[in-house]
């Protein structure tokens, strides 16, 4: 299965034409063609799971396989074994004698990559089954969704930066079709334009990057690249300067600060498709490129030697700028939408203090809890009256018991309650950022920490505890939608396992930290003051804010502290008004290229530049007409017309002088015979 | 096979010139027997195109083939020198594509005023001009065939265009025969400058421009220049272009983006790079300034546009940049971009004229304010306009992205050039080119996607609420699946035509060392 | 003397006469403004006779004069019936010979 | 010879000015009269040039008889006695000024050019040569055939302005 990884993506796409050109006859049915494709998909990713976990087992000569599981022993090796990803390829393009391949390259990232995204979008598809029921374009749903599937795992086993670039920008598609999906409203579609063109602004980036490391490495490959950027040799500002612009990618595909804006915008399309969106497609392919080449980024941003770097830095801020934003909103959707920014933070974060396998770690944990939260919010709607709105939630614990324990289970993940996924790995971020130096990013991951679980008690606490706000008759959703909730559930209270460092497992860094190409990455042991600290932190969040609104249960939100203080009335303000940015966006730039750039443009086009044009044209016709008019009509033609024109003329002039009046005449005459008689005098004296 | 290797240049140019013959002699009120009759010819020179397509020699694509070369008017040494390359064999086959495309859309509406057999006519002169012009190898007979498009195009424009046509037909035609009589000029001079004395593009190439003097190069390569970048048609020699796209019928529209404003560009590629390589060196660096000029220039203009149609005018202009961006560089890979380029955006802008053209029949309007909801009304039709605007703005897998991504790559590192713009640093002005060129990507995707929104998504207006709209039809439905399967095609595998072009390409690009 | 004084002297009476025939509307001052030149004539042949010492001058001076005088009863007579045709003795109104 | 010469420049002048009186005049009696001063001043210079017939002749035929046959034209013709001013002129005045001022030039330029410096000398010859008898002879002897037409003339002049200012 590992030389065969196009069977994973192509599977999906194959169901996504099957779906756009048959679809429509099969009717209903055609959802559990694309489920087929992805479930296949998912048993082919496992498959190749399992052959990359015997590949890096057989080359460390550990025993064999799955079984090293059970022992809950750690097997480390001193002895550094490489691991060499499993590439095939085949000529896609070429240029001069270069050829370029498409392909694939199979390594534990991958694998785990592949398994993620296969079983999430698995588990949306079958929830979309009874979720998306009787919609308008129920059939090209699921068609999309295998498309977007697809991109997304041909991104993910990209043989080189092109193809990777072509998953990116696919995946950026299949977000645009499915946010819009209901594109009779307006604000959808503009919702995904403005997700298409925030993120491609961000591929400018990505692009120069993929450019300016093609031309310095010689090769698009990703293995190539990576092995150029750990090598003795490689050339640091240009690896530093495709860093900071793959890093413009990232920010922009990854909803990082500043280009975070389209993402809680992006809630406008169906809830399983935020689901697939936020946990594993589209969003993590930021964080996935950043593994991918992560030696572009250790080596360009210096990230042994410590300190600030961009990446970090990226990552910091917008842990703390999406967690602060995700408690104004009173839009369930959009609180998850800037959880998702926060926590891309995290991973972006990890990424830029070292933690490679945090990192990876943290994606996958994340990808599980977030998909549950999305699909329960999602069950939430489904049965409160198809509404997101908080304001009219509450209570909801009794009638949907299922949908509460999940999302309980999802929130407590994500605010990192142990034992559950989320604790393992963000606690192993905050461990390396403190133990490779980055003291400072540890800080703000504890306060993202607090944040965390503070808005996530918040949601929880209006959503299902309180009195019932809304309308209609809540209940518990259909089988179709509960039974991923229960899936994803369980996966988020276990899927820590798989790293959880004091019960001696770290197959993250033993199976899916690359060993081929990669730099040298500290591993920072499990710290238990550090683990108390943030457990304790998150609790004691917990606490308070569950405090806060159990107070406040009659009177909602913050509008008690808003009326009484004006300072925070306007930091409320500024808040709701997501710190202005889109403002800035979205009147100021896109509006100001829209509207005053493009018309002066068009302005100086057609009356500037078209102007010259026909002024010359005009011009020429003029000349044209002058030299028709005097030279050929007057001069040439006129010489022979003109004659007998003249004589004419000279006869109408003439018949003017005979006026009749004899003193006319008499003038006349005297006149003449004063010039004659000059002319005489003047020829016989001169 | 000898035969056909001697005479499927001949035929491919010619076999239309029979159907505009035949044509001519059927009387105009026998309309059926006219389609048929013209529908045959192009499709004869089609199936040319693909015994050509079969028959070529892959391995050697930068070898001229299929060559004819026979006097022709010996008294002024031009000869009827025939033949096909790499760069060449895409853009003929794209032309016999789009003809045949363009004769079955217009199968049951042709513009007013009506009179299929006179519109016919000039559609199949004018596919023996797009024809002649790629496969001469003569300057002489490339002139004659260059100029031999503009007629038929100006009557096109100027009888069945719309309501300002005779205004854009004649700026059309002006501004065009202005360009091409310096660029006669330009040849007069390369001949007579020129060792042998010879019009022969190949003798010419490999003479490289030796023994005329550097500056003069530089002058003549301006007249070449102007010539071809009216037609591409590049900033600041565009505003011809608008005006004809807007008043074109769609047919005319179609061919006009999609062939002829490609005989600029391959004019470049073909004659100007290879014949005064020295002036080249000094001219790149200006060539790509009003390239990305154009690139960010048209995307400003799209965003300002009301019109459908001419946004989609004023998007050649951007896209055509791409491809001079990367024949600016000198290097393969951005000649291997522009030869791609020209194919997609051919291919592209063609259905998006076609389906411009589509809407305003139906709708009897182009103005996007009052259009909407096409996606409600005629769904087929506003997924297709959807796939065609991705592609458009280079989405990846799709054609499109295939012309832009390399072009931009090119810039980054462009071939050894003549010092000129900023004190001759011309890897960073290319660079910045680049950069800026990146820019332009997003500015593509920002108006087509605008424009696709007014279109397609949203409700339909009052306005056309109750109007009986048909969707996509027989007739489009045959002539358009081609060309979508192509998009498709090359997007996905686009080894297809780089396979092509690469072998001649790498000819051009050895001159300047890259 | 100089016979240039008197010459000059009739020059001038005749360019006044010439004057006074151009300008004058009335069709008697018109025929004053003649006597005026016929004088300066007169002037001019009496000069002449007395620089060249022959009596011919005088002679046609004296013819001048009796010409003038004919000429004055025809001219009087003519204006006298334009008046009386026109109600007017002006000149431009007779204008018949417009063409 | 000073005498002659102040007696010429006063008739001269006194000329002069009656004849511009002549054609500017507002008044066609007070032309008339100026018309006299110029005649008598005319009849004045021929005496001055010792042609005394003449001068008797001009001042009988002029005075006494042209001019009283203006005087009745002016009755007959209710010309405005009192000042009318541009009423008495045309619309060509301006080009009639230009007219008589160019052909006075080109007068004047011939006459300096042609009869420059020379005099008349007088002499009794010269007075001789004014006297009745002399010019009588010559009339009757050289210029009979003309003075004979001239009666003619008289007399065709005489019927003809009859036959003009009838009344009928």
């Amino acid at each position: 299965m590992l030389q065969n990884a196009w069977l994973v993506p192509s599977l999906p796409a194959a169901a996504f034409l099957v779906i756009l050109l048959f679809g429509k006859r099969a009717g209903k049915s055609a959802a559990w063609w694309g489920i087929t494709a992805v479930a296949a998909s998912f048993v082919a990713s496992c498959v190749a799971a399992v052959q990359w976990v015997q590949r890096v087992d057989d080359a460390t000569g550990t025993s064999n396989g799955l079984a090293a599981f059970t022992k809950g022993v750690v097997t480390t090796n001193d002895v550094h074994h490489v691991v060499k990803p499993v590439t095939e390829s085949v000529t896609w393009w070429q240029n001069g004698a270069v050829k370029f391949g498409v392909g694939t390259y199979v390594d534990g990232l991958t694998v785990l990559m592949l398994v993620v995204v296969t079983l999430v979008s698995l588990l949306v598809q079958i929830y979309s089954v009874a979720y998306m029921r009787g919609d308008r374009r129920f059939t090209w749903y699921f068609a999309a969704l295998s498309l977007f599937t697809a991109s997304m795992l041909t991104l993910v086993v990209a043989e080189n930066t092109i193809q990777l670039l072509v998953g990116w920008e696919l995946v950026g598609l299949c977000s645009f079709m499915l946010i819009g999906h209901w594109w009779e409203e307006p604000e959808n579609s503009r919702a995904a334009i403005k997700a298409f063109l925030t993120t491609r602004t961000g591929d400018i980036g990505l692009m120069i990057g993929i450019i300016v490391l093609f031309f310095t490495v010689g090769s698009f490959g990703v293995g190539a690249t990576n092995l150029y950027a750990t090598g003795a040799g490689a050339h640091h500002d240009l690896l530093l300067a495709a860093a900071v612009c793959l890093m413009v990618g990232i920010i922009g595909k990854s909803g990082q600060f500043p280009l975070h804006t389209w993402l809680p915008d992006a809630m406008a399309g169906p809830t399983p498709v935020s689901a697939l969106i936020h946990a594993a497609t589209m969003v993590v392919a930021g964080v996935f490129l950043g593994a991918r080449l992560y030696p572009v980024f250790f080596n360009g941003f210096s990230i042994a030697s410590g300190g600030v770097n961009f990446m970090a830095l990226i990552g910091g801020v917008t842990i703390v700028i999406g967690a602060v934003l995700a408690f104004v909103q009173h839009d369930i959707k959009k609180v998850l939408a800037y959880s998702t920014i926060s926590q891309l933070g995290y991973m972006v974060m990890a990424l830029g203090v070292g933690a490679w396998s945090a990192a990876v770690f943290h994606l996958f944990t994340h990808a599980f809890f977030k998909a549950l939260l999305f699909l329960g919010a999602g069950s939430v709607s489904h049965s409160a009256g198809h509404t997101f709105d908080m304001r009219e939630m509450g209570g909801l614990r009794k009638p949907m018991p299922i949908t509460f324990w999940t999302f309980l289970i999802g929130s407590a993940a994500l605010a990192g309650i142990f034992p559950l996924a989320g604790f393992w790995s963000k606690d192993e971020i905050l461990v390396n950022a403190g133990a490779n130096g980055f003291d400072a990013f540890l800080i703000v991951g504890l306060i993202g920490a607090f944040l965390t679980a503070a808005y996530m008690t918040r949601a929880v606490w209006l959503t299902f505890f309180g009195e019932f706000r809304g309308h209609g008759h809540p209940h518990e959703s259909e089988r179709l939608i509960t039974g991923p909730l229960v899936v994803l559930g369980a996966l988020s209270v276990g899927a820590g396992v798989i790293n959880a460092a004091p019960l001696g497992l770290e197959k993250i860094k033993d199976w899916i930290e690359p060993t081929f190409a990669f730099p040298v990455v500290g591993h920072a042991a499990f710290d238990y003051p550090k683990a108390v600290l943030s457990v304790g932190i998150a609790v004691v969040a917990i606490g308070v804010a569950a405090y806060y609104w159990y107070r406040n249960a009659e009177r909602p939100l913050l509008s008690g502290l808003t009326q009484r203080s004006p300072l925070a009335r306007a930091g409320y303000r500024f808040l709701v008004n997501k710190y202005y940015l889109d403002d800035l966006y979205e009147k100021v730039i896109v509006g100001g290229i829209q509207g005053a750039v493009a018309r002066a443009t068009y302005w100086f086009d057609q009356h500037v530049i078209d102007g010259v044009v026909n002024g010359l044209g005009r011009g020429t016709t003029q000349l044209a007409h002058y030299t028709y008019d005097i030279v050929d009509q007057r001069l040439v033609d006129g010489a022979v017309n003109e004659l007998a024109h003249e004589a004419d003329q000279a006869g109408a002039e003439l018949r003017r002088v005979q006026s009749g009046r004899v003193q006319r005449y008499a003038l006349l005459l005297f006149g003449g015979v004063g010039i004659l008689s000059l002319a005489l005098f003047l020829t016989n004296t001169i | 096979m000898q035969w056909f290797d001697d005479s499927a240049l001949t035929l491919a140019a010619f076999i239309p010139l029979v159907g505009l013959a035949l044509v001519l002699l059927i009387p105009g009120a026998k309309e059926q027997a006219i389609k048929v009759t013209a529908l045959v010819a192009s499709v004869a020179a089609a199936l040319v195109g693909v015994g050509i397509l079969a028959d070529f020699d892959y391995s050697h694509a930068g070898r001229l083939q299929f060559t004819i070369d026979k006097p022709w008017i010996s008294v002024i040494k031009a000869r009827y020198h025939m033949g096909i390359d790499g760069i060449a064999l895409p853009l003929l086959i794209l032309s016999m594509l789009m003809v045949v495309a363009c004769v079955i859309y217009s199968w049951n509406h042709f513009p007013e005023p009506h009179s299929p057999k006179g519109f016919l006519a000039l559609i199949l002169l004018l596919e023996v001009g797009m024809n002649g012009t790629f496969i001469a190898q003569d300057l002489i007979l490339f002139f004659v065939f260059f100029e031999l498009v503009l007629l038929p195009m100006f009557f096109m424009i100027g009888v069945w265009g719309g309501p300002n046509r005779q205004y854009a037909a004649i700026k059309f035609f002006l501004f065009t025969l202005f360009g091409s009589a310096l660029m006669l000029v330009s040849f007069l001079a390369i001949f007579f400058l020129s060792k042998h004395q010879t019009f022969q593009m190949n003798e010419l190439a490999q003479l490289g421009g030796a023994g005329i003097a550097h500056g003069t190069q530089v002058l003549v390569f301006g007249g070449l220049f102007l010539g071809f970048a009216i037609k591409v048609p590049m900033f600041p020699f565009h505003t011809w272009l608008p005006d004809a796209h807007t008043e074109a019928p769609t047919v005319g529209s179609v061919l006009l983006a999609a062939i002829l404003l490609k005989l600029g560009t391959y004019g470049f590629i073909r004659i100007a790079l290879p014949i005064l390589p020295s002036a080249a060196r000094t001219w790149a660096p200006y060539i790509g300034l009003l390239a990305v000029i154009g690139i960010i220039y048209g995307a400003l203009c799209c965003l300002a546009q009301r019109d459908m149609k001419r946004l989609i005018a004023f998007s050649s202009v951007a896209h055509m940049g791409f491809v001079m961006l990367g024949i600016a560089t000198l290097t393969s890979f951005g000649l291997n971009a522009a030869v791609f380029g020209m194919v997609a955006h051919g291919l592209i802008t063609g259905m998006l004229f076609f389906i411009a053209g589509s809407v305003q029949e139906r709708y009897g309007t182009r103005e996007m304010r009052r259009l909407g909801g096409m996606l409600t009304q005629i769904p087929r039709l506003g997924w297709i306009l959807g796939f065609c605007v991705m592609a458009s703005l280079g989405l990846p897998g799709l054609a499109g992205f295939w012309g832009e991504f390399p072009a931009i790559l090119s810039a980054y590192s462009p071939a050894r050039l003549a010092p000129g713009l900023l004190n001759g640093d011309h890897l960073l002005t290319f660079r910045i080119f680049m950069v800026v060129a990146a820019i332009g990507t997003v500015l593509a995707a920002g108006y087509l996607l605008s424009m696709y929104q007014r279109v397609a998504f949203g409700s339909v207006g009052a306005e056309f609420e109750s109007a009986h709209v048909h969707d996509v039809h027989v007739p489009e439905w045959v002539a358009w699946t081609p060309l979508l399967l192509l998009i498709t095609a090359l997007g996905v595998y686009p080894n297809l035509l780089f396979h092509m072009s690469n072998g001649a390409v790498t000819n051009v690009s050895r001159i300047f060392g890259g | 003397m100089e016979l240039n004084e008197f010459l000059i002297l009739s020059a001038f009476l005749f360019c006044t006469g010439i004057y006074g025939v151009l300008a004058r509307r009335n069709g008697v001052l018109v025929l004053m403004s003649v006597e005026l030149m016929l004088n300066a004539v007169n002037i001019n042949l009496v000069a002449f006779s007395a620089f060249t010492k022959n009596v011919s001058g005088q002679v046609f001076a004296l013819f001048v004069i009796t010409i003038a005088a004919a000429e004055v009863g025809v001219g009087l007579a003519i204006v006298l019936l334009i008046y009386r045709n026109l109600h007017s003795p002006d000149l431009d109104e007779v204008d018949q010979l417009k063409g | 010879m000073w005498e002659q010469q102040v007696a010429f420049s006063v008739l001269a002048l006194a000329i002069g000015s009656a004849a511009i009186g002549v054609v500017r005049s507002r008044n066609v009696v007070h032309a008339a009269l100026f018309l006299v001063v110029v005649l008598a001043g005319a009849a004045a210079i021929y005496i001055l040039l010792a042609a005394e017939f003449t001068a008797w002749v001009q001042v009988l035929i002029y005075i006494g008889a042209v001019v009283i046959l203006f005087l009745f034209g002016i009755m007959l013709t209710r010309a405005p006695m009192r000042g009318e001013g541009s009423r008495l002129d045309n619309d060509q005045r301006w080009a009639a000024v230009v007219v008589s001022l160019f052909v006075l030039g080109v007068l004047i330029a011939l006459l300096v050019d042609a009869f420059g410096g020379q005099d008349i000398h007088f002499s009794h010859t010269l007075v001789n040569l004014g006297r009745t008898g002399s010019v009588g002879r010559d009339i009757f002897r050289v210029y009979v055939v003309p003075f004979e037409v001239v009666s003619m003339l008289l007399l065709a002049a005489l019927v003809g302005a009859v036959v003009l200012a009838r009344k009928d």
